[in-house]
């Protein structure tokens, strides 16, 4: 299936985008996906280990199944206030 | 009131959106451009959020605190996009009956905020180096098992 | 600044006044008057002072506070006189350079003003009684013994 | 020598005045003047027991003894804020 990704902060800026799009295995968990997008854009690697995954607008754990059509977004630690 | 916005804070406005005759208190954060970081000059800010999962994140905050202590009313406003030196980025009122509460509730609900909430902060120090500042430590999702509700007072 | 006023608080101005790029952080506490006391029901309060005193007293707290955190700016506005329903008797505004003296603070002047301020409040109930309110226990004279200082931050 | 202490809340209300005259020793003490006082004013006897003395603008404790010219008020347990 195909999905897409929302990045934001250092990750928008370290891949020069707001959002990528993946090819991925139906049933992909998340901890998986972080390891394929960091294989695809090495430039990530490093923020993804000190990043969370987002599914619908709620942080998912690293075992949580992606189905089609989630919204999925990369959540480098924030930083508000 | 919740509101992510790319103006700036009105603070009054903010704290008379928590006015109540069934309040007695109310605290008003307002968090602002520092100039230092130690020896560390600041010139401005500039925040990016993920606007619906923000404002959801805050809505949950509200909620949790609601059950932490008997909140009246409850505003969070945040800024987002170029914030110059000394101007507001953040502002957070709360009203309660009794004044404890709502210091404890406004403590509580920027700190959370500033763990939970996927907003970013991009310092541009005098310098001219850019940095996104990223705490150490990875994003803790918001605990699903609600902590025994404290008695507000 | 500090000011006892006849005159409603403009709490926006005691907020602003207390404004500083060396501060990352403001809090701004408002008491009003509230409703109801349990079951009893306020129409109005009004608050007596002995102003000399009191202006003394709230500097002394100031400066009390200013050794227990590292404050940029620090505001008491405490109105006497009748207080409508809803109305503002005190606003206490204080900036530090990080958000948890500033509440800390804040939180300690509010606490230590109702302890050691020569300011009084009495009631009109709607039952039509009025009452001065008198806490249990004797006026308490500021510490002479400073705690050791805290470390703000 | 004749001192003036000042009254304020429950006090003035209850004296029907804001502030008393009384003739006293050379060297009186706060605590004697407390009993001095709600001698002469009964009515105030009750909250004189829960009240301090300051005396130029600072908590006095009941052995601290009067000057002629100082600032004396009766401080009812306050309640600001």
């Amino acid at each position: 299936m195909k999905i897409q990704i929302k990045l934001f902060a250092a990750a928008r800026e370290l891949s020069d985008r707001g959002e990528i799009e993946m090819e991925v295995d139906d049933g992909i968990q998340v901890g998986e996906l972080k390891i394929k997008i960091s294989g695809e854009y090495p430039k990530l690697k490093d923020l993804i280990l000190r990043s969370a995954v987002s599914l619908n607008r709620e942080f998912a754990t690293d075992d949580n199944v992606i189905c089609e059509h989630d919204e999925i977004a990369l959540i480098p630690p924030v930083s508000g206030g | 009131m919740i509101s992510i916005t790319n103006e700036s804070i009105d603070t009054l406005k903010v704290l008379e959106s928590v006015k109540s005759d069934l309040a007695g208190a109310s605290v008003l954060f307002v968090g602002s451009t520092r100039q230092f970081t130690g020896d560390k000059e600041t010139v401005r800010l500039e925040y990016e959020c993920y606007q619906t999962m923000a404002v959801e994140k805050i809505q949950q905050l509200i909620d949790l605190a609601s059950t932490k202590w008997e909140i009246t009313r409850c505003s969070v406003v945040h800024r987002i996009g170029i914030v110059g030196l000394g101007e507001s980025s953040i502002a957070v009122a709360v009203s309660t009956a009794h004044r404890k509460a709502s210091f404890e509730a406004a403590a509580w609900l920027v700190d959370e905020l500033k763990i939970q909430v996927p907003i970013w902060k991009k310092e541009l120090w005098a310098s001219g180096e850019t940095e996104w500042v990223h705490p150490s430590g990875t994003v803790r999702p918001i605990p699903i098992n609600f902590d025994n509700p404290q008695e507000g007072s």
